[in-house]
């Protein structure tokens, strides 16, 4: 049997090279892989490609400055690989920086690239990056600012912009149970953009509360079937979950 | 100068809008507090392009135990979970707002104009490095778009205008404007007036309005 | 709140026009909603296009003629629809008649038209007409016969076929429970196109073995939220399931 | 006339092919057979575009207590659940199709051309109005691709042809043909025959293959 887990986070992430592109849920605290990106930041792989919702997600955590736990959260958020000069771009929905996230100083130096992506439109070309398509048309964002630049095409009397596919080189996963397999689970709004993350990326890694038998997860409940999981971490107590 | 209505009283007056039965996305800001104010006998159900169909209020401040990590809404804030609430991705939620599956959205704007074209993102033009979220998608693909702001800016200038000059999220999307002053629905004909807040004459509303309004001839003072 | 609970198939499909489109899943015993195809025959609507997997379904049932039951599937098959003068297109990906199933020469003598259509495409262009989307490109059929006739682009250096969206005016769809709020559950691999047909289509009907009331399932469960759910009908005593 | 292997010696030489760990996706007839090969020690998970990870066997006639009529394969035949079975939407079981997450299919064909073309679906050319199905995914996505089918057709004609005459299901995508009398690998150099059936030579086998062969300098009888 292919053995899918590994013991260490710091192993997960090791092969990361210079240069990779890293996929990864980032809404808040819902489903957000808090110790792979503490990982990612100690393993020191630099000019990488980000591709999220956000980067750094921080607005949930400051509505409730006083939440026991938050601080923690507030420094595992992906920012933390802008301030060790990690990420060369980043493809996002929410570009918005604040007191902790210097996204903004460092799109404005020309540090990091930035492209802001309609959230929609962000998603549906992880989905078809999971899907092994090549591209796709949509009416959002014609006759607005967001059309300048891009191809489009007429179809069925429609203005359309054509996106292409995103794919990363590895995929960071937050999900609550896996199984030997590699099936997920996920809690809640934790599944955000998680199952597209793990179709999209060459090799997709999860960290997880717990890893049971394969058969003790509910066939009809699986939400990402585990062929598309290359390894798994189990939280280890005193992990951020 | 005159009284304004508040953030509650924009929001109740914007849930008066929500029928039995409707599937509603809240934009962040006035349109999240649309929630308190949906009478028991009515049901809505509430969608977030998060991944999730029926949850219910937004948690406060003090409400810390109720809280799950794992419940956000599309504005990260913590919410409940209400009878029938099923969850997906964001892939799939948006699938639905663009198939028309959601009746309302109640969101904020810059600026309205005169034929309904909404701006409400930040793209570079307006500051930072650009901030857009799935307001595209919800302005175009949601059967009504309800935009909820104060009338004026904060420096007193109108944000209903001829032309938007910021940038837009979609082209001839909203039906309804209600502001801190005023009801108007956008029609072919241009802006019609319905309601006013009381105290409030056609005069002054439009005087802090670029382009010129159509008197509804059942204009009245606005009702919750 | 909004009934979404109607008590006999006959209602559920009283307003389906002739020339409607009509999209389904057709797999064997697994997810083919049966008792809508019984009602759209007693209704009678003319000129439909058909838009599922199969004209037919008759694979599995054809293996164990013995098994109790079998033949009530049989004659509650889409292909009834032919034999109803009902259908003036299919589009499907297995087009193979039988005995009992006169696709052949009702397309042979132009009495129907069938687009056959690789099952993979056949699927992401109902999923694409489910997502509120104008088209996606697919490296899939470049280099065959099934190129022919179609547009294509090269992307990333690669050829590309464009494909266009599948939406149908009413959807059928056979699930196991439905909330009272719409939401469904299948069962094992009669989940099929079940889900895909909810979201592409304009009315969508469910046959269902229970409905339950809204709360009752488990919120990570769900496949179909019930936002996509028009129509809900139980299927009666003696009905087939 | 020479004794030719049978179906099940040829599944079981394919099966051979398929290691642990493998997803493996199994075309309806030879290939379905497979799962009967598997040794107890080796964990080969099998896919399915139907929407079903990790299935057993396929069920026979005579085990009509065991059959769900939910649960059945792309053939429409009932199969059993193995530990870890996941189910999803044919959609997401294509993508994982099209991003190679499936290590192998073994399938049927008409005809295998000497570039790795291959030729199994049925477009009006061959006959009927035309079945397609899932063979054209399979082929351009999976990793490794294995034709299981007889060396000739049923008039004795070489189905291993220089360019296949039937439409094809994709191009250059088959990696290994297992027949009833040899296994032969397609390489860039060309078509390399590896194993004989037993008691058939070198000359008896390309004397039924069209494009010349190239004899591998490993060339044995075929094992299991």
């Amino acid at each position: 049997m292919k053995n899918k887990i590994l013991n260490t986070f710091a192993e997960a992430v090791a092969d990361i090279p210079h240069g990779a592109s890293i996929m990864m849920s980032s809404w808040g605290t819902a489903g957000t892989p808090f110790n792979l990106i503490l990982a990612l930041q100690d393993h020191g792989a630099r000019n990488l490609t980000y591709i999220s919702q956000n980067i750094g997600g921080t607005h949930v955590i400051r509505q409730f400055p006083d939440k026991p736990g938050m601080t923690r959260y507030l420094d595992a958020m992906p920012y933390i690989l802008l301030h060790s000069k990690q990420i060369k771009k980043v493809i996002v929905t929410w570009g918005r920086g604040t007191d902790r996230n210097p996204i903004e100083k460092m799109v404005n130096s020309g540090e990091v690239q930035a492209e802001i992506v309609p959230l929609g439109i962000l998603v549906e070309r992880m989905r078809i990056g999971g899907a092994g398509l090549q591209g796709f048309y949509t009416t959002t964002g014609v006759g607005t600012f967001y059309e300048k630049g891009k191809e489009t095409k007429v179809i069925d009397g429609q203005k359309c912009i054509l996106e292409l596919p995103l794919r990363a080189d590895f995929g960071f996963v937050r999900a609550y149970k896996a199984d030997t397999l590699g099936n997920l689970v996920y809690r809640m709004t934790s599944r955000s953009i998680n199952p597209l993350v793990a179709k999209a990326s060459t090799v997709t890694i999860a960290e997880v509360d717990e890893i049971v038998e394969a058969g003790e997860l509910d066939p009809e409940c699986i939400i990402t079937p585990g062929l598309h999981i290359d390894r798994i971490v189990k939280i280890p107590e005193g992990g951020l979950r | 100068m005159k009284q304004r209505l508040d953030r509650d009283i924009i929001a109740a007056r914007a849930a008066k809008e929500l029928k039995d039965g409707d599937v509603v996305n809240l934009g962040v800001g006035i349109g999240t507090l649309c929630v308190n104010f949906i009478p028991p006998e009515k049901q809505v159900v509430f969608h977030s392009e998060n991944g999730v169909y029926a949850f219910g209020r937004v948690l406060a401040k003090g409400e810390e135990d109720l809280m799950d990590l794992n419940l956000v809404n599309a504005g990260g804030q913590f919410v409940t979970p209400a009878p029938g609430m099923s969850i997906c991705t964001f892939a799939d939620a948006f699938d639905a707002v663009r198939t028309g599956r959601i009746d309302v959205t109640v969101l904020g704007a810059f600026q309205v104009s005169e034929k309904g074209d909404l701006a409400n993102v930040v793209a570079s033009e307006v500051g930072w490095i650009g901030t857009i979220g799935g307001a595209m998608e919800m302005a175009s693909g949601v059967k009504k778009v309800i935009v909820v702001m104060p009338h004026t800016t904060a420096e007193g200038k109108p944000k209903i205008l001829k032309e938007c000059t910021f940038p837009l999220t979609a082209t001839r999307c909203v039906d309804l404007i209600v502001t801190d002053v005023a009801v108007i629905e956008v029609t072919e004909e241009g802006l019609l007036l319905k309601e006013l807040a009381p105290g409030w004459t056609v005069n002054e509303v439009q005087a802090i309005t670029e382009p010129k309004l159509i008197i509804s001839p059942d204009l009245k003072e606005i009702e919750l």
